[in-house]
């Protein structure tokens, strides 16, 4: 997520114009919205699509003929391709939808791993995990006697590729890692660790719901297994998320959810499945969702993405720079090419004291473990404060928070 | 600073956050149980001892949390101390009433006057959490935590 | 779901004038909209509040201390309560919400059943149940040797209840059951059916997808263990359902999806839960979706819901009546107090000329199996067409049908 | 009526559907294989005697469904018998073609104006599938269907 050389310009005041939630104020002051990791505001046009399609072609999707339920099927397609090309999978029907990114991770391990797993089979993850990927592998613990082998950061948040290798072993059935942390900022080099899980056979997860906010992912050129993304972070609609699967393990996996829709044929005594990606997708799907989704990624899409990413990552480093005046300050989280992410922890300030103070100057932040446990434990702290950035946030927006941070510190010190 | 901060962080808090009564591990107490608040993470233990007639003769708590958890638990223990059961249960609930902003005109004229530092919490209903860690930590070693 | 001999009035054409897609035309001609048993399609209100709510209020939800964290926790907790108001739950905690009606069950299925179940043990179901509330079944049968007994419905439709009754046995560990017919509309008598199983003590879970958009549902009444309900359906928003169930059940079972929000301490060898509904609401919900389905929620209850009945069930008798001067034509599905929807076949002509046909007229009907396939076979048939009505059908709606039926069946035979 | 329904349902394909020619089964066919469309739970059987040089020297179906799918089952038989393997997957991509609404000028002359009746399905995307069952189901049987 570094910036290249020569990046064409994006205007985030103008982007930030699309977003009518960020004109509004809290406690008589303007929103200062810093909290994006946890879930992105959506822009004009997400809304409007999802409200326009809901008014004038809605219907279930696929059993119908009538004319309203063509027009539904279609959008909903459409918008599987829009993800697939988001992603850049090869084809359409490697793109599952699903109700989030938590869903999409225990779909893998639901359908993937679960139903061939033997106690003493090992799953290698990172310390940095999110509890959506940590919990569905804790499942697979308690349950069949898998064996969690867990890759420490370094010091400075950087994964330690040389210890997930050596972790990688003969018994690994999987190596489930995040993309991009939501606490660290820290991105992961998915290509290198692909590569090395493959030489040993193993298949790779990337949990991808913050890394394909802030990078263009490209599935094919990863050569990854599995890639999980969620709706709300990529400026889209709460109720939706999909998993990419390569082809070949999604025939291979068996029914998560069973319903309507996924099956081929039922009877009294015997079912049979539909091919992928339905047979993932039991009931009635996030149809409107899924519309809302597309309209999100393709607007997006519509900015040159690696202007986004030098935009972000000039708020990153003037937010680190500008924190470096408080020495009552830890950042943690550091490493070369993060992304748009600042956690920290202030000396005798409590996170949600830090976090209530900044509200009421209407900075919004995210204070706790943010779903992290195990990273908090590796750096012995029960909470941070974390600053999220995302493309509608400023210079400006960085210098509320500062200003947030030092009222705070004269308030409770 | 707006008022209803100023409320929340009025000196009393603070010097009870920054200096907290009663704090650190008591051996030998005859009850004692953890606290946590899954959204933050935050740990509390309250150590007691009743005595044969179910006062509470000694109260200690240890942690670490928030300035409003951390004044709340200290101002627990000052307030807790010498008194019966009945008379703890009554001041939780005036305590507990008070935070969120409900009706606590059945706290005694002291006990209200001392915990009105903590009236400004009510404002703030993503904090009640925080300042009631300690009392339903207090209540748990009462009635679960016999060592 | 007889009207009462004394309702109160319900104008069916002031409700359609809050759908704004009821006054689209398709192909020319005013759409007439009979799939409401498929997806029904949403008022005005929930549309608008969706989109206000995300366009001020948004934020993710229970991990912020934030303003917008606050409002949408708020919100998202006061959808809760209210379905357990339109279900008469006693508890809010004893309301979880899914995806949708699907995963609603599926959840039963996952987190009730599946744990303890034994090879041999037995579930009861009915041969008119929807996929969604058979094939969960079958995943146990398959993967744990479950036994499905099977409980006919009479010719006309109608449940075999002695039937039902004598199916349940001492290794019976589930009744599942739909409240309402999607294809017959034959509606169960719900009280009955739990007292008989739990007088075995067997645990009843109702399939309430149909029956709790036309029936007014009291689960204490019932006393029934789990309910299912599914969003758009309901005149709500897709991507979300709820499940109620009993909350001695809930806080015995153990949780389905893992991630975020559904744990109460996680560490690199341990991970403890959270709570019901909690801790079987792994990661970020569906957060407008259930703000949406709340307005959906109190938008039918603002009407007589009676009075909504007898409408509904005026529909169904005037369309009875005119499609029995078709002597080519077979309605299958004729129970008393059956709810509002007419499945047919017609002698020569196939569900899917027909629907087409119909659908070039304006008319949206659904043709197929319905998800019930088992049901199928039990009639014969391979398909049906269905017209399924909502509140805001009207008399003209029904002939539009009639006259397209008649068109048809000029044009096929 | 309009004219995309009148396109749909011509006498033609009506006729087909209610006549369909080579319909039944096949005793001793060489090659045999079922199609399903799951949309609708129609089924249809396709029968072959592949010759030694893998023409189509019978062919027959059986099964049920709607009257696009029957008269497509109907008129593929007709037309298939007696061509080679080449010579039937040109007719098919050819059709296949021609329901999508695609460019559909390889096909033979003749063969074009036989299908042309079926022309209109393509203002029918949701019937598309009716009208290929058969012709996937023929393919599947060459494919796998050796008995
Ligand atoms: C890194 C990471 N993984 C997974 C998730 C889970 O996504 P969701 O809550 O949308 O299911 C989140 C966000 O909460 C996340 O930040
Ligand atoms: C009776 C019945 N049960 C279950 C379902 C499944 O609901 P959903 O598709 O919303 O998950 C439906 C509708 O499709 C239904 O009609």
């Amino acid at each position: 997520m570094n910036a290249p050389a020569n990046i064409k310009i994006f205007d985030a005041e103008r982007a930030r114009a699309d977003f009518e939630i960020l004109s509004r104020q809290v406690y008589g002051k303007p929103l200062v919205y810093l909290d994006s990791g946890a879930s992105a505001q959506k822009p004009r046009i997400v809304l409007d699509t999802m409200r326009d399609f809901a008014a004038s072609e809605y219907a279930n999707v696929h059993r119908g003929v009538h004319f309203l339920s063509a027009a539904a099927t279609d959008r909903y397609e459409a918008a599987r391709r829009t993800v697939q090309k988001f992603l850049s999978a090869a084809r359409e029907d490697e793109i599952v939808f699903t109700k989030g990114g938590t869903e999409a991770i225990n779909l893998v391990s639901y359908s993937f791993l679960a139903p061939a797993l033997q106690p003493g089979d090992e799953i290698v993850l990172s310390v940095m995990e999110h509890h959506s990927n940590i919990v569905p592998w804790h499942f697979l613990r308690e349950r069949q006697g898998a064996v969690l082998r867990w890759v420490d950061v370094r010091d400075d948040g950087s994964l330690d590729i040389e210890a997930l290798d050596a972790a990688i072993g003969p018994k690994t059935k999987l190596v489930a890692i995040t993309h991009m942390s939501n606490v660290l900022g820290t991105v992961t080099p998915l290509k290198d660790i692909v590569a090395r899980a493959h030489a040993k056979g193993v298949p790779v997860l990337a949990d991808g719901c913050q890394g394909a906010v802030h990078a263009v992912v490209d599935v094919q050129a990863l050569d990854i297994d599995f890639y999980a993304i969620t709706g709300h972070k990529l400026y889209g609609p709460t109720g939706i998320g999909a998993l990419y699967a390569k082809r070949a393990h999604l025939k291979k996996m068996r029914p998560f959810n069973g319903g309507g829709e996924m099956i081929r044929e039922v009877s009294q005594d015997r079912v049979s499945y539909a091919d992928p990606p339905a047979r993932f997708e039991a009931g009635t799907p996030p149809i409107v969702e899924s519309v809302g989704l597309a309209a999100a990624l393709d607007y997006l899409s519509g900015f040159d993405r690696a202007a986004v990413a030098a935009h972000e990552h000039d708020l990153l480093a003037y937010a680190r720079e500008q924190v470096g005046q408080f020495n009552w300050l830890r950042v943690i989280g550091d490493a070369p090419g993060k992304g748009a992410i600042l956690s920290f922890e202030a000396e005798g300030m409590h996170a949600h004291d830090l976090a209530t103070i900044l509200d009421r100057e209407g900075v919004a932040v995210r204070a706790g473990h943010h779903c992290a446990q195990p990273l908090m434990e590796r750096f012995g702290v029960a909470s941070t404060t974390r600053a999220s950035f995302a493309m509608y946030n400023t210079r400006a927006d960085v210098d509320a928070l500062i200003a947030g941070l030092a009222k705070a510190r004269g308030i409770l010190m | 600073m707006d008022n209803a901060l100023r409320e929340l962080y009025q000196e009393v808090i603070l010097d009870h956050s920054r200096h907290p009564r009663h704090y650190g591990a008591m051996d030998g107490a005859s009850h004692k149980a953890e606290g946590y608040n899954p959204l933050c993470g935050d740990r509390v233990t309250v150590y007691l001892q009743l005595g044969a007639d179910g006062r509470v003769a000694d109260i200690r708590f240890e942690g670490k949390g928030c300035a409003i958890s951390q004044a709340s638990a200290s101002m627990m223990t000052d307030m807790l101390k010498g008194r019966s059961q009945a008379e703890a249960e009554k001041l939780m609930q005036g305590f507990l009433h008070l935070v969120k902003g409900e009706d606590a005109s059945d706290l005694s004229e002291d006990d209200r006057e001392t915990l009105e530092v903590m009236g400004g919490i009510s404002a703030f209903p993503m904090r009640v959490k925080c300042a009631t860690l300690a009392w339903h930590t207090f209540k748990n070693a009462v009635e679960e935590g016999a060592t």
